[in-house]
């Protein structure tokens, strides 16, 4: 069986400091799985640390990701906006735990190391969010499209990239909740 | 042992004077009949064994990612189900229970029970369609009519419920859409019935055949290690001996309540995974079984707001979809749109370690990979 | 009449012989020429059914059509066959090998006139060699020249199968063997 | 009457005309109705009913109609296709399948002409499609149809033997090559005596027919799941229909009548009693052809499909010393075998 030990988020937040100590930034616990931050230089070496360690054992791949959190709480709130953030999640099958490993990159030349050596399936994940975020990736083997055509101009995931018929050429028709349609509709 | 020859390998070889041979780049799609899709491979054979296999994906791209960020979460529920047309309905519920996380609110028994009488209903229509599908990729095409009855029963089951056959709709954040209706129960109870009654001709015409051992035992190994590196999971990853399942490991809904098995691999070869595959249609039929006898009474939508608008906050929820971990990281912002929606779907993980495991096989042994690896086009690409 | 008509046919025959036989080496695709090759040899077999030599003409189409060109056309693919009007197959010895050829048939005609002049062919089924003569003949008087034979082939075989074999090739079976050893070391 | 036809010069040409024209309309008939058996078996096999429209009765109708619709069908050839190689590839595959009727006796009188070494032909003619499979995969300038092709000339030459090694112990029990004599040396029970070797002889010809008819599960040439339909990949309409499904569907008949003739008594009755000889020889032949055919129908949708390479072994490692070690034995039987154990 793949689950030896069931380990509690907060046992294992402590292993964690434990291990890492200040390579990961605020550690904290969301909706039971564990949510670390490291700078892009820490990555490989906490990536590896979190595989290899016997307590964590992250050893499941589950995504890679980004956050593009510029508009973050809309126009109203702006001191929430923020900049790009790479999402790693990783699940350790052994303890039965689950983590996000963000790291903050600049949003006008996102640049990463690649973590497709450490885990091979981040090579698609990474390749994926090159094109839609325009994430350069150090080190990847093929980083290439895998989405988009390669003359396609800009990076869909962006928030600057805007849905052109949604938010330019007609008002969004299916936004009417049911008090708004009493009220007389958007 | 020699090693499997590249082209640089190739091209040294003439240049030493070796037998002028060429390796041949042949095109598997994007229209081909064992791709399930417009998925390509871009295949560097030499004679008939594959030196190096590219998947090109992305033909079926629809930007699910960026879309969502545009629609209110009703539509997102009925817009994901799309994703993997196979199981709509398990595409739907890792983000009903993304939002109920998020919104708190408590889904009623009776909708717990009910969803998961539906989801496995919908993981055997998943797996048969790939029973059928695997059969007719190694040249058996009977097993596919065998398959496509029971489906036939099944999908009559879901569709007297939910009005849909692919994509039903009949998932709601806190719940479901309306009650079962009457003759529901004794209708499904009969089909999944059938479908455990008639497992042992589907054993008899693949899984105990000789041509089809030859064709997949020791063929296309995925190792453990592969499993956890690229992020494989489903039946794909339990064939290679990883016993990882999420209704097991963390349950969610009700399923800690039933008792069913995971069956699981060991050599990680097409036939493991296919066993695996047609072993898992029981346990679900199993689990329907129990679900519905213990059905309980009650109300199926609980406490919703009138508007769906998720507070602020970010959560991760997954599920075992028929093909593996369906997960949903969504951020929201208040808003009555998501933020940001990344959909994890488990055809993408699975398929991209197709590389690795294609390498130094046979034209032939490809297509029979290509079958174990059970994907969609529509949950790769989003 | 029936002479007639054989004779008639076999100037048919010939010509399509001769016509595809100067394909063979005109051709300017490799794949046209086995081809060509292929109409030469079922030229030359429905020459010998004329004859009444059945066994004959039926072994050259099992053996040569069926076999020999097959491997041929097998081998060409498998290597170089571009389709279309592709590379030169002429080269500077084409003088030379056109001298060799016209010796070769003179020096065939003479003899095959001088040993068979005035021999009559058989012009119906009765007086014809049947498959019961070819097979006393072969396993009679020509029994040693026959056995030679069959061990020159042999040895071709063998000859054959050593060339071939260099050295073991990787399948999918000895790459997956490996690799289960492999993740079955992790395993402990 | 008589009278004239001897005095006719022409006499034996124009019986040979006359029976070409049978066999010519035959054939196709034969075909189609061979199409409409598949339709209909399979289907009855994998839980369906299959064509019930076209002509009213249970879509008897239906090859007819795909035949019409296949007739109007645009014959497309590719713009890079090596064109008259392309075109005649069909003819080339087709053809010879024809010449195989030439020397299958219905009935002891009702064969076109009995050759002296009739099974020689057979094996001679029936090798010659694989050229035109060869012609059909090289010139569509597609790497599906190559592969095809040379997969379909890799199983050719290896189960060319096995059909010729096992024919040649049916010729040696038989003592002769012409086809009606080995119908005529064949003693009851057909297919078990002398012990077993015929059996064992009747499996290999089977196998090997299997392989060279490219049926399931020795279908690597035209695996659809695969590379698509092998060297017809780029054949449409006609073309399509005469390279490919009707060479079949002729082909698997044709062979079935081999099977007959060779293994199963051919027109003689199944069991030697006398009351049975009344019943014209040519209505046994044609039920033991149909259920040569319908084996040959059930094969198909039963089998996964081999890999190329397994197929190879199971013919050079299999079948080709299995027929080898069968002709020692069959000449042994010969030699040695006492006279009361013959009849």
């Amino acid at each position: 069986m793949s689950v030896q030990e069931r380990v509690s988020a907060e046992e294992a937040v402590e292993r964690l400091r434990s291990t890492l100590g200040d390579d990961v930034g605020d550690v904290e616990v969301r909706f039971g799985h564990l949510d670390a931050t490291c700078s892009a230089e820490n990555l490989r070496h906490v990536m590896t640390t979190l595989r290899d360690e016997p307590g964590l054992r992250f050893e499941f791949f589950t995504f890679l990701s980004a956050i593009d959190r510029s508009e973050f709480g809309g126009p109203d709130k702006p001191d929430k906006h923020g900049g790009l953030e790479l999402i790693v999640h990783l699940y350790s099958p052994a303890h039965v735990l689950h983590i996000n490993v963000r790291v903050p990159l600049d949003l006008a030349d996102p640049r990463c190391e690649s973590i497709s050596a450490i885990y091979r399936g981040a090579n698609w994940h990474e390749r994926e969010m090159r094109d839609m975020f325009g994430i350069q990736f150090e080190g990847h083997p093929n980083l290439t499209g895998i989405y988009l055509p390669e003359d396609f101009e800009g990076h869909p995931g962006l928030r600057s990239f805007k849905l052109p018929n949604r938010a330019f050429i007609k008002p969004w028709p299916g936004a009417k909740d049911p008090e708004e349609a009493a009220a007389g509709g958007r | 042992m020699t090693q499997i020859r590249t082209p640089e390998d190739v091209a040294r070889e003439v240049a030493e004077g070796g037998l002028a041979t060429q390796q041949m780049i042949l095109n598997v799609g994007p229209q081909h009949p064992a791709t399930h899709g417009v998925f390509r491979l871009l295949a560097t054979i030499d004679g008939e064994i594959l030196a190096e296999a590219e998947p090109v994906i992305g033909y079926m791209h629809r930007g699910y990612e960026k879309l969502v960020e545009a629609r209110d979460y009703r539509q997102i529920t009925n817009l994901v189900s799309r994703m993997d047309w196979l199981s709509g309905f398990n595409n739907e519920l890792p983000l009903a229970m993304a939002l109920e996380t998020l919104m708190e609110i408590e889904v009623p028994p009776r909708a717990q029970w009910l969803r998961v009488v539906m989801l496995e209903m919908n993981r055997i229509l998943n797996h048969l369609m790939f029973f059928a599908s695997f059969g007719a990729e190694l040249g058996a095409i009977t097993p596919t009519f065998y398959a496509f009855r029971e489906r036939e029963d099944i999908q009559l089951a879901m569709e007297s419920a939910t009005g849909g056959r692919m994509h039903f709709g009949f998932m709601r954040p806190g719940g479901l859409k309306e009650d079962v209706p009457r003759g529901f129960i004794a209708q499904a109870l009969k089909s999944v019935r059938q479908v455990i009654a008639r497992l042992d001709q589907y054993e008899d015409l693949l899984v105990g055949n000789e041509i089809f051992k030859q064709r997949t035992v020791d063929v296309g190994v995925l190792s453990r290690e592969q499993v956890m590196s690229y992020g494989v999971s489903g039946p794909i990853a339990r064939g290679s001996g990883v016993s990882d399942d999420v209704r097991k490991d963390e349950p969610y809904l009700v399923y800690d309540r039933f008792d069913f098995n995971v069956p699981i691999g060991h050599s990680g070869d097409c036939f493991d995974r296919f066993w695996v595959l047609v072993h898992e249609v029981v346990e679900s039929a199993r689990i329907v079984e129990q679900a519905i006898e213990g059905l309980p009474a009650g109300p199926v939508l609980g406490k919703v707001p009138r508007v769906i608008q998720a507070p602020e906050g970010e959560v991760y929820v997954r599920a075992e979809n028929p093909l593996g971990e369906l997960g949903y990281y969504l951020a929201s912002d208040g808003d009555r749109r998501p933020y940001r929606l990344k959909i994890r779907t488990p055809s993408f993980n699975n398929v991209s370690v197709l590389p690795e495991v294609l390498r130094g096989t046979f034209v032939a042994d490809m297509i029979a990979i290509l079958g174990s690896f059970f994907f969609v086009l529509g949950d790769i690409d989003r | 009449m029936e002479a007639a008509w054989q004779e008639g046919l076999f100037f048919v025959f010939a010509t399509v012989i001769t016509v595809s036989a100067i394909g063979v080496v005109t051709a300017r695709n490799v794949i046209h020429a086995a081809l060509f090759l292929v109409a030469t040899l079922i030229g030359a077999a429905c020459i010998y059914i004329l004859m009444f030599a059945e066994f004959v003409a039926w072994a050259q189409v099992l053996v040569y059509v069926g076999a020999i060109v097959v491997l041929m056309l097998f081998g060409l693919m498998l290597t170089r066959a571009p389709i279309g009007k592709y590379g030169e197959y002429d080269n500077d010895q084409k003088g030379l090998a056109a001298i060799v050829a016209a010796a070769v048939f003179g020096v065939t005609a003479w003899v095959l006139i001088d040993s068979f002049e005035g021999v009559e062919l058989p012009t119906d089924r009765v007086a014809a060699t049947t498959s019961k003569d070819v097979g006393e003949a072969i396993f009679s008087s020509y029994v040693l020249p026959f056995e030679l034979v069959s061990v020159l082939l042999l040895a071709a075989l063998v000859g054959a199968v050593v060339i071939a074999r260099r050295d073991e090739r990787v399948t999918s079976r000895t790459i997956d063997a490996a690799r289960r050893e492999k993740a079955r070391e992790e395993d402990v | 009457m008589p009278e004239f036809i001897q005095n006719f010069e022409l006499t034996a040409w124009w019986i040979l005309a006359i029976k070409l024209i049978v066999v010519l309309t035959v054939v196709p008939v034969g075909a189609l109705a061979g199409g409409y058996a598949l339709h209909k078996v399979m289907a009855h096999l994998q839980h369906r009913l299959g064509p019930m429209y076209a002509g009213g009765f249970h879509g008897w109708a239906q090859t007819l109609a795909d035949g019409i619709k296949f007739v109007l069908k645009e014959d497309i050839i590719p713009e890079k296709a090596d064109k008259p190689v392309f075109k005649y590839a069909p003819a080339i595959i087709f053809i010879p399948i024809l010449l195989l009727y030439l020397v299958i006796p219905v009935d002891r009188r009702l064969i076109v002409q009995d050759l002296d070494v009739g099974l020689f032909y057979l094996l001679a003619v029936s090798s010659i499609p694989a050229i035109g499979i060869l012609m059909a995969g090289w010139s569509s300038a597609n790497k599906y149809a190559l592969i095809g092709a040379l997969r379909s000339a890799a199983q050719l030459i290896a189960y060319e033997l096995p059909i010729v090694l096992s024919a040649a112990t049916v010729a040696m029990l038989a003592g002769t090559l012409s086809v009606v004599g080995i119908v005529e040396a064949q003693d009851w029970p057909f297919l078990f005596w002398p012990p077993g070797i015929g059996l064992i002889a009747f499996i290999i010809f089977f196998a090997g027919s299997v392989a060279e008819m490219n049926l399931p599960p020795f279908d690597m040439p035209v695996a659809e799941s695969e590379i698509i339909t092998g060297a017809f990949t780029e054949y449409s309409g006609m073309r399509f229909i005469f390279g490919y499904f009707f060479a079949e569907t002729a082909h698997m008949i044709a062979f079935s009548g081999l099977a007959v003739t060779f293994f199963l008594g051919g027109y003689r009755p199944i069991v030697p009693w006398e009351p049975l000889t009344v019943i014209p020889g040519i209505v046994w032949f044609m039920l033991k052809l149909f259920v040569m055919v319908f084996l040959y129908l059930w094969v198909r949708p039963t089998f996964p499909r081999l890999r190329e390479d397994q197929l190879q072994k199971f013919a050079w490692k299999g079948l080709i010393p299995g027929s080898l070690g069968l002709i020692l034995v069959a000449g042994a039987w010969i030699l040695y075998a006492p006279e009361w154990l013959w009849h």
